[in-house]
């Protein structure tokens, strides 16, 4: 008898104790007024942002938050939009989807955020997407290429894209391939090592769509995650095909672990480098810190092939570059601030959302930002040289992509010294010269709309 | 027989009275507390499974997550491939798992301490493999969206029903009766006789305890029990690798340590103590300098020092405090 | 080249790696009865004052030097700090059932805080780490022999390695106590061995060990707080292959693991190398439940 | 002259007070067996003064040396060796491994009387030099009692305690072990406190004899009194 009473007494601890637990998560919410739209007030806004800030998907990614909020500082600095300031809550979720929910949630129904903007990563934010979208909350410039969440505005009518489609961009890259490789690829001289995840098919996806395959022993493949363990089999194998030039579709890591270990097998094709893997920064501060020289690093990465809709962040003389430069040097307060495609992505992501918020007026609201963003989206400007395609139609970003190849100052200069950019989209769409002209940047750095 | 029918009466009794506590409660929560809440009881039932586990067998497993991730994706694809609704879904989660359990059971009664723990972590990174290799019915890395969809009309004409609280309310009575199962087994013939294995395997077989099947079934129940946890908590959005990390294996092993292994109500409490203590940093550095670094990394370092805590100060958890009196 | 013998070699240079990370673990199991979890963690953290100390212009041997000697210390005082007191505490608390795993989950605690600590004193950012010797692969007329100086230097450390080992543990004195303590730490308390010394010694032996791991797997895996985590799983998988007790056992099972892989990146798929890994461990637990080389009776648990 | 001097020792087994207030004395030079049923407390008493188990009250002195409670690697540096019950050797280990073992810590200071106290060891046990090379565990029940008491030795005890050394042996083999206890005792005037179960034989070499009952001293006198005493022995040894 003593025992089932002892039994009892700890039901009730444990009831106490949740309602206890729970109480206490509640009371700091509760001070949060009733207004006409939520997280926005008359003097600030509130905008939510989830990405791996630790854990083994985090090396890069985590400057784009600090880089983003170094923007809006720079912003409220200058009065912030309409008088409002802007606040960004960042919620680091390891990139895993479980706790990406639980983040996304917290940013919903406890920051009240008006707005998720930048959030990074395809898994994670494919866990989240259809909730955000179901309560209407504008879900901007997600960090993802994968052309599943804009192309039907019906199915996620509240997100946005801030980068060009893979397949866009790999549908450049191939066509780029067959203009000028045509000879390789009739030999079966091209390969291909790319991750075996949404990124990498939709490459692969791309590259076919331009009739462009790679035989099976060209072709290899390795697990998101799990570059840990080495790429030698899979560039030995390349090596032993004997092809002379490799399309790699893999995160910047992966992507120096590719290049740094076929260095060190006496193995030098022409390395095509997806936009994602293609960071200089990461490049070469893994590299050097393997014991390659700097120069050494600066020699393996020129005349490496890759594909932007940004200027290079190595492009000192780009107005979006010296400026964007400037506002880190002066509000990023994150633990690394060191500039490259990182920061220029967070940058411009950040000035993309003030002139959103600009353009969505005075008295905003989730639904007038939304239909800004479809109706007016494509006429924005920023600091990518590609326009933009936002329209009812289409939520993808950027449509443009022009090829570069690094140079031994590891800057991505245009292959024949002129840029020219290729539009397209992420279907069976054709591939044709664009004519954009990017407009200038203001002088005081400002998107200006309307 | 008649004892036995006295604890039934009683675990329904306080298990309809958590029930209707919880259920109640939830109409004063805001949507995030429900949200919360809903999680709570959702990681509780895989915590649950652990306590099954290490209650009835000593052992303990860093791949209860893998197998939360079978019962989602058995779910899953059922309600996507054959739109079949959520309730049967968890049925068959149930199910699905617990044969899943009876292979990984039998392989596994073999293995114990330190070897087991191996293993099981090692399942919990290679499980999620498995999804990539059958891309067509499990998704592949981009994984199945699920949710738990609205409430039939005949609530919501009833009643206006938030998101969160529907979850709450589906999970609820999920949870409660996993909770009912587990808390009456523990008490009953067969729950005694796992403890009887755990404690005396040898003592156990000369009293006529078949050993070896006796570890099995164990195994099968947690691992029913996880999968009925893992379809719950897929329906939160998503059914895909990265919602069965490693990570989360550690996290009910966290919460099972930190409530006091073995024990039902220590479950609950570690579970609560694991999904607040985000919350509970948040709350305690804000208004605090601390760095971005420091900030980001705080979760992790806790809940280090927690485990290590409670494992070097009360290995017995929180609630084996009271355990230790009895004696 | 063949196909076939430069899997075998690209396989047998990462398996030394891994049959060192084993060996750790083979160690902490046999001095102090347990499976360490964060032997990894330790080693990724040494891994990162030795980066830093070559960061700021100090030679690699220096840096390599106080990596080994600061994993020891580490071992130790992770030693005389928990899992001391928890050997202690075994015995009287009420947690008799839990006894052979509460030493891993006390693993587990403190990986997650290693992991913690290095994100927060070096961010999380990635880097690589140097080889003291080239690693580019020996260059053959046109071509390239399938390895390089730096695979022959890990094979040549991980055989010096282990018949360092061998010698300590069958011809000194203390390896002799240090088994002893393991086997029957009473009688070897009855025979005047200082065993809570013996446990520290093992302790600091391993993570010598799994730091000299980390520093010769980071070139290939780069190093951020989480980049070894997958390198513990293959170690642990590694050890019991070659029977947890077995030094000797430690390292075929890191070869078998470092081939097996490579064999399967070639010839099978990526895709298919952590469910191979789980095959093997589990297969090894049903044929051979002490290992290839595990003794009959140590198993504990 | 050192002699053994336990008084008033409590001691708790788990829940169960295993050493109700023991107290006895061995003298110098001789066998003292502790005699007593199963559970009467015999090897607790052992476990005690070798300091595996804590004593919660009570003095062990040694010479004029407080030994109570210290800790066993200190105590067999003091001269009191202890073979536990179950012929305690390390299975996997060579037989000079485990004789060895028990030297270990005098090694580095006398290396040379290290050496000649193994050998002193084999030649009373020349089954054991014999099979130095084997391994422990593939030895008879008898020869690893030998190994065991032999491990005890090579560290020079002046007092040996030991236990139970005839459980489930042979009566040949434990005549033999009991013997050679003897001849070592009476050559090299080790003390030795011997518990048994089996009185008789052990009351035959003894020079004392202490019998436990329930945790308490009941009779504690000589051996040879002790083995005349048949009230003593019907109602506490069952024969």
């Amino acid at each position: 008898m003593k025992i089932r009473g002892s039994q009892t007494k700890r039901w009730v601890i444990s009831i106490v104790a949740g309602a206890v637990a729970s109480t206490l998560a509640i009371a700091p919410s509760q001070a949060i007024p009733v207004r006409s739209e939520v997280g926005v007030s008359a003097t600030e806004i509130v905008l939510g942002m989830q990405l791996p800030q630790t854990g083994p998907a985090s090396p890069g990614y985590n400057k784009i938050d600090d880089a983003m909020r170094a923007y809006f500082d720079f912003v409220n600095s200058k009065g912030g939009v309409n008088g409002r300031k802007i606040k960004l809550v960042v919620k680091d979720d390891t990139y895993k989807a479980g706790l990406t929910i639980s983040t996304a949630s917290t940013l919903i129904n406890k920051d009240k955020v008006f707005a998720m903007v930048g959030s990074v990563g395809t898994q994670t934010h494919i866990s989240i997407i259809k909730d955000i979208n179901r309560r209407g909350i504008p879900d901007l410039f997600v960090n993802s290429g994968y052309s599943g969440f804009y192309i039907d505005p019906k199915k996620y009518p509240t997100s946005f894209a801030a980068l060009g489609t893979y397949v866009v961009e790999s549908k450049i890259e191939a066509e780029y391939l067959k203009a000028n490789y045509a000879k390789e690829l009739a030999a079966g001289k091209v390969g291909v090592l790319y991750q075996t995840d949404d990124f990498g098919r939709n490459v692969l996806a791309g590259f076919k769509q331009q009739g462009v395959t790679f035989p099976p022993a060209n072709t290899q493949k390795f697990v998101a995650g799990s570059q840990a363990l080495g790429l030698t089999r899979q560039v030995q194998a390349l090596q032993a095909a004997g092809v002379t030039l490799v399309v790699i579709a893999a995160v910047a890591n992966a992507t120096a672990i590719t290049i740094g270990t076929a260095a060190k097998l006496g193995f030098a094709p022409k390395w095509l480098v997806t936009s994602v893997g293609s960071d200089a920064t990461t490049f070469k501060t893994i590299l050097a810190s393997q014991g390659t020289s700097g120069a050494v690093a600066s020699a393996l990465l020129t005349g490496v092939i890759s594909a932007s809709h940004a200027p290079s962040p190595g492009e000192d003389t780009d107005e979006f570059v010296i400026a964007f430069k400037k506002i880190n040097d002066d509000f990023n307060v994150g633990p690394d601030k060191t500039w490259d495609n990182n920061v220029l992505q967070g940058m411009n992501i950040g000035y993309l959302t003030t002139a959103a918020l600009q353009g969505a007026g005075k008295d905003l609201t989730r639904k007038g930002l939304i239909a800004f963003m479809e109706g007016k989206g494509a006429t924005l400007s920023s600091a990518a040289l590609s326009p933009l395609s936002y329209s009812s139609k289409t939520h993808e970003a950027y449509n443009s992509f022009w090829i570069g190849a690094y140079d031994a100052n590891s800057v991505l200069k245009p292959i024949g010294g002129t840029r020219v950019l290729y539009t397209t989209d992420s279907a069976a769409g054709p591939i044709t010269v664009s004519t954009y002209k990017r407009p200038a940047i203001a002088a005081d750095a400002l998107p200006k709309v309307g | 027989m008649d004892k036995y029918k006295n604890i039934w009466r009683k675990n329904l009794i306080k298990t309809l009275t958590l029930g209707v506590f919880l259920f109640l409660l939830s109409f004063t929560f805001e949507p995030y507390n429900q949200g919360q809440l809903a999680l709570v009881l959702m990681l509780f039932i895989g915590v649950l499974s652990l306590t099954v586990l290490t209650g009835a067998s000593g052992q303990i497993s860093l791949g209860q997550g893998a197998l939360m991730a079978v019962g989602g994706y058995s779910s899953a694809s059922l309600i996507t491939h054959l739109g079949a609704s959520i309730w049967i879904g968890f049925l068959v989660a149930f199910f699905a798992t617990a044969i899943f359990g009876l292979i990984l059971g039998t392989a596994a009664a073999r293995v114990s301490g330190p070897y087991l723990a191996g293993t099981t972590l090692v399942i919990a990174l290679a499980l999620p493999s498995v999804a990539n290799r059958f891309e067509s019915v499990l998704g592949g890395d981009v994984g199945l969206i699920v949710d738990f969809g609205t409430p039939p009309t005949w609530i919501s004409n009833l009643i206006e029903v938030g998101y969160e609280q529907w979850q709450l309310w589906v999970v609820l009575p999920v949870a409660l009766t996993a909770l009912f199962f587990i808390s009456n087994l523990m008490a009953t013939r067969a729950g005694r006789s796992w403890q009887a294995v755990r404690d005396d395997e040898i003592g156990a077989a000369v009293s006529g305890i078949p050993v070896a099947r006796t570890k099995v079934i164990v195994f099968v129940v947690s691992s029913a029990i996880a999968g009925l946890g893992g379809a719950l908590y897929g329906l939160r959005g998503l059914v895909g690798p990265s919602v069965y990390p490693v990570s989360l294996s550690l996290t009910l092993l966290t919460a099972a340590i930190l409530g006091g292994v073995g024990s039902i109500s220590g479950a609950f409490i570690g579970t609560l103590i694991v999904v607040f203590l985000p919350d509970l940093i948040d709350w305690a550095i804000s208004g605090l300098a601390v760095s971005e670094q420091l900030s980001n990394y705080l979760p992790a370092l806790l809940t280090g020092f927690l485990l290590l805590a409670t494992i070097i100060i009360n290995p017995a958890g929180v609630m084996g405090a009271g355990h230790r009196k009895k004696h | 080249m063949n196909t076939f013998i430069s899997t075998l070699i690209t396989g047998t240079a990462n398996g030394a790696i891994f049959a060192l990370a084993a060996l750790g673990l083979v160690i902490v199991w046999r001095g102090a009865g347990v499976v360490n979890f964060a032997q990894m963690g330790q080693a990724m953290f040494t891994t990162y004052i030795a980066s830093n100390l070559i960061a700021s212009g100090n030679s690699y041997w220096l840096a390599f030097i106080v990596a080994l000697i600061s994993g020891s210390l580490l071992g130790m005082i992770i030693d005389l700090l928990i899992m001391r007191p928890l050997a202690h505490k075994k015995s009287s608390s009420a947690t008799k059932t839990l006894a052979g795993t509460i030493p891993v989950i006390a693993s587990l605690g403190i990986l997650a805080i290693l992991q913690a600590l290095a994100g927060i004193f070096w961010a999380g950012e990635e880097r690589g780490f140097p080889t003291p010797v080239n690693s580019f692969y020996f260059k053959n007329g046109d071509g390239t022999l399938p390895f390089s100086a730096f695979n022959l230097f890990v094979i040549g450390v991980v055989l010096i390695v282990l018949l360092s080992l061998t010698y300590f543990f069958t011809q000194t004195g203390a390896g002799l106590g240090m088994r002893a303590a393991a086997l029957n730490p009473e009688v070897a308390r009855l025979s005047g061995i200082k065993v809570s010394r013996m446990r520290t010694l093992s302790w600091a032996i391993s993570g010598a060990a799994g730091s000299l791991a980390g520093l010769l797997i980071t070139p290939s895996t780069n190093l951020s707080p989480n980049t070894l985590d997958l390198i513990l799983i293959i170690a642990f998988t590694a050890a019991v292959v070659g029977g947890l007790d077995s030094p000797l056992g430690a390292v075929i099972g890191g070869l078998i693991l470092g081939i097996g892989i490579a064999l399967v990146t070639t010839y099978g798929s990526p895709e298919n190398v952590f469910l191979a890994i789980l095959f093997v461990l589990l297969a090894v637990q049903l044929i051979r439940p002490n290992g290839i080389l595990g003794g009959k009776q140590v198993r504990r648990g | 002259m050192k002699n053994l001097m336990v008084s008033d020792l409590v001691t708790d087994y788990g829940h169960v007070r295993a050493l109700d207030g023991v107290s006895f004395i061995a003298n110098s030079g001789e066998i003292t067996t502790v005699i007593g049923a199963n559970g009467a407390g015999k090897s607790t008493l052992l476990r005690t003064i070798s300091g595996l188990e804590k004593a919660k009250s009570g003095t062990i002195s040694w010479g004029d040396l407080l030994i109570t409670n210290l800790a066993p690697e200190e105590i067999v540096r003091l001269g009191v060796a202890h073979v536990p019950e179950g012929h305690a050797v390390i299975p996997t280990f060579s037989v000079l491994e485990n004789i060895e073992m028990g030297a270990l810590f005098r090694k580095r200071k006398n290396s040379t009387d290290v050496k000649v106290a193994i050998s002193e060891v084999l030649d009373l046990f020349p089954r054991l030099a014999e099979r130095v090379k084997q391994s422990a565990g593939s030895l008879s029940g008898g020869e690893r009692q030998m190994l065991a008491i032999s491990r005890a030795l090579v560290s020079r005890p002046e007092l040996l305690l030991l236990d139970e050394p005839s459980l489930g042996l042979a009566p040949l083999v434990v005549e033999q072990i009991i013997q050679s206890i003897n001849q070592l005792c009476r050559s090299t005037g080790l003390t030795v406190l011997l518990v048994e179960q089996n009185a008789n034989t052990a009351l035959a070499v003894a020079d004392h004899g202490v019998l436990l009952a329930l945790g308490k001293v009941v009779s504690d006198q000589p051996a040879a009194k002790m083995r005349a005493d048949s009230a003593l022995r019907t109602a506490y040894l069952g024969y």
